[in-house]
């Protein structure tokens, strides 16, 4: 495919969309999913088929929409109306264009005007509810592969950079460190191979913001790869996915295999000298492999045991090659970034911290699913408006950003703009996305408790104080929640969160602390009142 | 170290297991044997045959020229490989912290008390019992992954309801 | 003024242990009398003694490994001054703990079913076995503990050196803070 | 090659380019603590006890893997590090069933050394007391899993100056062993050459040769720079 190519198909699928009666999109993420999207698709298309408007009326698949709690979502596009809890035997009732039939469904449509839609700002998830992850002309429609159209054709690499450095863009793993540096840290090392690596190794629990662009949107992270890749001078690129991801495995096989097919992956991408594959490794169950040192030696089949940084992989990481390491929502960025100029980007969000950020809603709370907000919106606005508040009457307690490196925010920092510095400043970490929110019937103790079993579980073993720190800090927290702790164990408590903090080889055993530190500041009396109703140390 | 093998073949299974061979060594070979593809070559491993036996391990040793104890040693690191035979059922219980705190943990805690500690199976092969970090159904929590399927909002009794229907005692 | 003037009372207490750590008091010889120039030693195995008397110090020998032991070192810890943990059962449990890797009713089977020739069978009846606790445990697991002495035995140097600061009122220097 | 000079505890003192810390320091007579170090193979930075503070950076660094540059102020033994290390010794007494009393390296044992010159004196956490497994399947050798601290140094020596990568670790975490081949027990491993290297340098009792009692155990591990020399140099200096 050649850029003309690419312009072409972009207008005849749009072209070809519009003459459409309708397109039903049906949600095809896990959630909707697990709740029987399938069954739904396969009657609006025993519908169609039926009512003999094959020509007319098309059903595809979408990206997550959102509103996990109401799946399986369906979206018709010919009124633009979203529709939730929808059932099988609702099929013909979508598929008819009789108003009558619509005003059958009238109960189970979802106000998109309400605040979970209005208040959002997509630019990752963009794309999600408006086209189908598995046709790449879907993609192509929607203005996809233009963006690196643009760059391989009109921009030098630096200047693909200085787009990147402009927009402010910073990683979305968890640390966020500027993509702009980074690039330009892989872009001067003067090796002949380098490599791209996409971090979708999205390990945090009640996190799933990753796998939904990867199965939503697979195509977008391929062309924010092949951008990267372009500017750094990298030919090679590996998506690092969860084994347990298989719907977003299977989305990122077929679209990998579709862009080699259309010439925007491989050999001469869109026509040009620019060469750049990208290969799948499928990770294995080791929450570790997050970290990039470890990530790096499973790409290379070995345990996923960190190392010692430096070196950093921009300069020795992958078989000792320079290597670029992003993750998934961070390379989602790129092409609209590019697309669009990084001026534009930059003016969303806040002074240190630009743009959206995706975030996956869970816990207590009235609307759990994904979903993207500015950077700065307010705990308040993204818990209470965009997520509905908690159910059932319950009080809101605390909320945990950052998964087991993260903490736990009470309600005094509601108002507290979500970005990279202010989470820091109260103890917490922006993270990956996961949002849990917890009410008064939740033990704060126990939630510790829960973090460090994580860690525990997830040390690799390799140094001391995290590989036995985790363990005996787990022990402790797990008497203190039987009512068997002692002050002498809080005291112990404390002292490991130090030697964790400031020993462990690697960001888990580094970070593994933050949930005990950010309760015993916020909460510590309930620790207290544990000591307190405790029977005392022996037996 | 699990020292089963698998149940005496029928002339059937025999040619799948021989399939079963030819398509590992075609895994191994599409990575031109390469020891850094070992974790590949132990996911279509895996895939084919249900678990690794010490044999598998030992012969993917050798095509990759690798030291077999490098070769168990990633084996083990990572959870998804399993080394012992799967049961006749499945159940995998999210402990993801959306399940966690909508009581995942009471599911795991009946499915361990009636069949197996998690990560194995129970001693009949009837059932086996995994945890995983986060299925991605948070909408549903506290969501099990029961024989390859999700099921949603579980509660022990349920839980327990099912395990009697496929007669775990 | 009269407390200044009697001699600092001290005890010595054996738990679970193999007596190893009183050996090695005893192997103090000579200095024996030293030590009594310097202290009183109301309480010890090597004595008789009914209830247990208010001390200064307390040397306790030996891991908690039964209901007796704890009875006993609470009891004692409400009684002493300073309590220092005498050799290495008593600082980590040592051979006392290697029972526990394995479960208390294992321990029992293995001792009064399995290797028993006459009686088979735990004796039961008054104080014929105290009830062993789940887990044995170092002293400073169950009470405060103000110095740990190691060693299995400590040398009776150790011990000397140890206790002729103590009892001059100085900060014990324990040379060798060695295990084993 | 270029000279470097830094400063290690208020002493200046000159490495080359490319030399760790840990090495300066120690040829320039400042011991810093380890237990996973071991000179002729290479480190791994895992047992935590050789960090070091470098002024103007915020991470402690482990001295093992981090190469002196010129101008660097280096800080071994300020009172967070040594209660840094205490602890983490602690971590590792209470890990597995460190018995002193009955050891065959008592009196020997670079853990046990440890300990007396860091001054850790009891263990403050709960002893895990995990049920392990001894192999005395090898005719010459033991291993005792109750006395492995995880080190490695078995599987580097095995690896890089036997080159039959024998040993390795399987699973994670807490859960970690040292296994040879695919698990089996030693003496039927078909890899090793029961060259006895890893006996060696086995910092603590876990490995031993067979018919040493209590406090009998003397490793000696000098082959390893004859080795490395040799190899490296075509030198067999004794």
């Amino acid at each position: 495919m050649t850029i003309e190519e690419l312009s072409d198909i972009q207008e005849q699928e749009q072209a070809r969309q519009q003459k459409l009666a309708n397109r039903i999109y049906c949600c095809t993420a896990a959630g909707c999913v697990s709740c029987g999207a399938d069954r739904v698709r396969q009657s609006l298309h025993a519908e169609v088929k039926k009512a003999g408007l094959q020509e007319q009326v098309e059903v595809c698949g979408s990206g997550c929409m959102g509103l996990c709690s109401q799946g399986p979502l369906v979206r018709s596009a010919a009124d633009d109306a979203l529709y939730g809890h929808v059932s099988p035997e609702e099929a013909a009732a979508l598929v008819s264009g009789n108003p009558v039939d619509r005003q059958l469904l009238a109960g189970k449509r979802i106000d998109t005007t309400a605040p979970f839609f209005a208040l959002q700002h997509k630019i990752v998830l963009a794309n999600s509810g408006v086209m189908d992850p598995e046709i790449l002309n879907d993609y192509i429609a929607v203005g996809g592969y233009q963006a690196l159209a643009h760059a391989v054709t009109e921009l030098s690499p630096p200047e693909v950079i200085e787009e990147i450095k402009q927009s402010g863009l910073r990683g979305r793993g968890g640390a966020g460190y500027p993509t702009g540096l980074k690039w330009e840290l892989v872009a001067k090392q003067s090796s002949q191979i380098k490599y791209v690596v996409c971090n979708a190794d999205e390990g945090d629990p009640g996190a799933f913001m990753d796998r939904s662009v990867l199965e939503g949107d697979p195509h977008r992270v391929l062309e924010g790869m092949a951008l990267a890749g372009y500017a750094v001078g990298a030919q090679q690129g590996y998506i690092y996915v969860r084994g347990e991801y298989g719907l977003a495995i299977q989305r990122l096989q077929t679209a990998i295999k579709q862009a080699e097919r259309a010439d925007l992956l491989g050999n001469r991408v869109l026509g040009t000298g620019f060469q750049f594959r990208v290969d799948l490794r499928i990770g294995a169950g080791a929450f570790v492999c997050g970290e990039e040192t470890a990530l790096i030696a499973s790409i290379e089949g070995k345990r996923g045991q960190p190392r010692q940084r430096p070196p950093y992989p921009p300069e020795s990481g992958l078989w000792e090659r320079p290597t670029l390491i992003n993750n998934v929502e961070t390379f989602a960025n790129i092409p609209p970034i590019i697309a669009k100029g990084g001026e534009w980007f930059a003016s969303i969000g806040t002074a240190g911290s630009k743009g959206t950020k995706v975030f996956a809603l869970a816990g207590k709370i009235v609307n759990t699913g994904l979903i993207e907000a500015p950077m700065g919106a307010s705990l308040r606005t993204i818990i209470f408006d965009i997520g509905g508040g908690i159910p059932d009457g319950g009080r809101f307690k605390a909320a945990q950003t950052g998964g087991p490196s993260g903490g736990c925010i009470p309600e005094q920092f509601l108002d507290v703009p979500v970005d990279y510095e202010s989470l820091a400043k109260i103890g917490s970490i922006m993270g990956s996305g996961g949002l849990i929110v917890m009410d008064e019937s939740s033990d704060m103790v126990d939630v510790a408790r829960f973090f460090m079993e994580f860690c525990m579980d997830e040390s690799c073993g390799k140094c001391i104080p995290c590989r036995v720190g985790t363990v005996q800090m787990h022990d402790i927290l797990a008497r203190m929640t039987r009512g068997e702790g002692t002050p002498a164990d809080l005291d112990m408590l404390e002292q490991l969160c130090t030697l964790l903090r400031e020993t462990s080889l690697c960001g888990l055993g580094q970070t593994a602390p933050n949930p005990v530190l950010s309760t015993l500041r916020f909460f510590r009396h309930e620790y207290d009142a544990k000591l307190a109703a405790s029977r005392g140390g022996a037996q | 170290m699990a020292t089963t093998t698998p149940s005496k073949p029928s002339k059937a299974a025999d040619t799948a297991r021989d399939n079963r061979a030819k398509l590992l060594e075609r895994a191994m070979s599409r990575h031109s044997y390469s020891g850094d593809a070992l974790i590949e070559v132990l996911h279509t491993a895996q895939e084919l045959y249900g678990f690794l036996t010490p044999d598998l391990l030992k012969s993917i040793a050798r095509k990759l020229r690798l030291p077999p104890s490098r070769v168990l040693g990633v084996a083990t690191f990572y959870h998804f490989f399993s080394l012992e035979p799967k049961g006749e059922h499945s159940y995998i219980v999210c402990l993801g912290t959306a399940c966690y705190v909508k009581g995942a943990l009471g599911l795991l805690e009946t499915l361990e008390r009636r069949c197996a500690k998690a990560g194995r199976t129970s001693p009949d092969g009837k059932v086996s019992v995994n945890s995983a970090r986060c299925i991605g159904a948070c909408g549903l929590a506290p969501a099990v992954i029961r024989d390859g399927e999700i099921v949603g909002r579980l509660t022990p009794r349920q839980v327990t309801e099912d395990l009697d229907r496929i007669g775990v005692k | 003024m009269d407390s200044l003037i009697k001699k600092p009372r001290l005890a010595t207490v054996w738990l679970g242990g193999c007596s190893g750590c009183h050996m090695s008091f005893l192997d103090l010889d000579e200095r024996l009398i030293d030590l009594h120039q310097m202290a009183e030693l109301c309480a010890s195995p090597l004595t008789d003694y009914k209830d247990f008397p208010e001390v200064d110090v307390t040397l306790v020998e030996g891991a908690v490994a039964n209901e007796e032991h704890l009875e006993h070192i609470r009891h004692i810890r409400k009684h002493t001054k300073l309590l220092i943990s005498f050799g290495d059962c008593a600082v980590t449990g040592n051979v006392t703990a290697l029972r526990n890797m394995f479960g208390v009713e294992e321990v029992l089977d293995r001792a009064y079913r399995e290797t028993s020739t006459q009686v088979i069978g735990i004796p039961r009846g008054n104080h014929a076995v105290p009830k062993l606790l789940d887990r044995v445990r170092p002293v400073h697991e169950v009470v405060k503990v103000d110095y740990f002495l190691q060693g299995c035995p400590p040398s009776a140097d150790k011990i000397y050196s140890f206790l002729m600061d103590l009892l001059a009122g100085r900060q014990p220097k324990v040379e060798e803070r060695r295990f084993g | 090659m270029s000279v470097k000079t830094l400063t290690i505890d208020g002493k200046m003192v000159t490495g080359i380019a490319g030399e760790t810390i840990f090495n300066v320091a120690w040829n320039s007579g400042v011991r810093i603590p380890r237990l996973c170090h071991v000179g002729g193979v290479s480190d791994v930075g895992a047992c935590r006890l050789c960090l070091v503070e470098i002024e103007g950076q915020k991470k402690l660094m482990a001295s093992c893997m981090t190469n002196v540059e010129e101008g660097m102020v280096v800080r071994t033994n300020t009172e967070r590090l040594q209660s840094h290390r205490r602890l983490i010794l602690e971590l590792l007494f209470a890990e597995r069933n460190h018995i002193c009393a009955v050891c065959v390296m008592n009196g020997q044992c670079e853990l046990q050394d440890m300990a007396e010159e860091l001054g850790m004196d009891h263990v403050r956490m709960r002893y895990l007391f995990p049920k392990l497994e001894v192999d005395t399947s090898h005719e010459r050798f033991g291993l005792d899993h109750n006395r492995c601290i995880l080190c490695t140094r078995c599987v580097r020596v095995c690896d890089e100056v036997e080159g039959a990568h024998t040993w390795d670790l399987k699973g994670r975490g807490v859960n970690s062993l040292i296994i040879a081949d695919l698990g089996e027990p030693w003496g039927q491993s078909d890899t090793c050459t029961s060259c006895g290297k890893c006996v060696q340098v086995c910092p603590t009792g876990a490995l031993f040769s067979k018919g040493r009692t209590v406090g009998e155990m003397r490793k000696d591990r000098r082959f390893l720079k004859y080795i490395v020399t040799a190899r490296e140099k075509h030198q067999w200096i004794r």
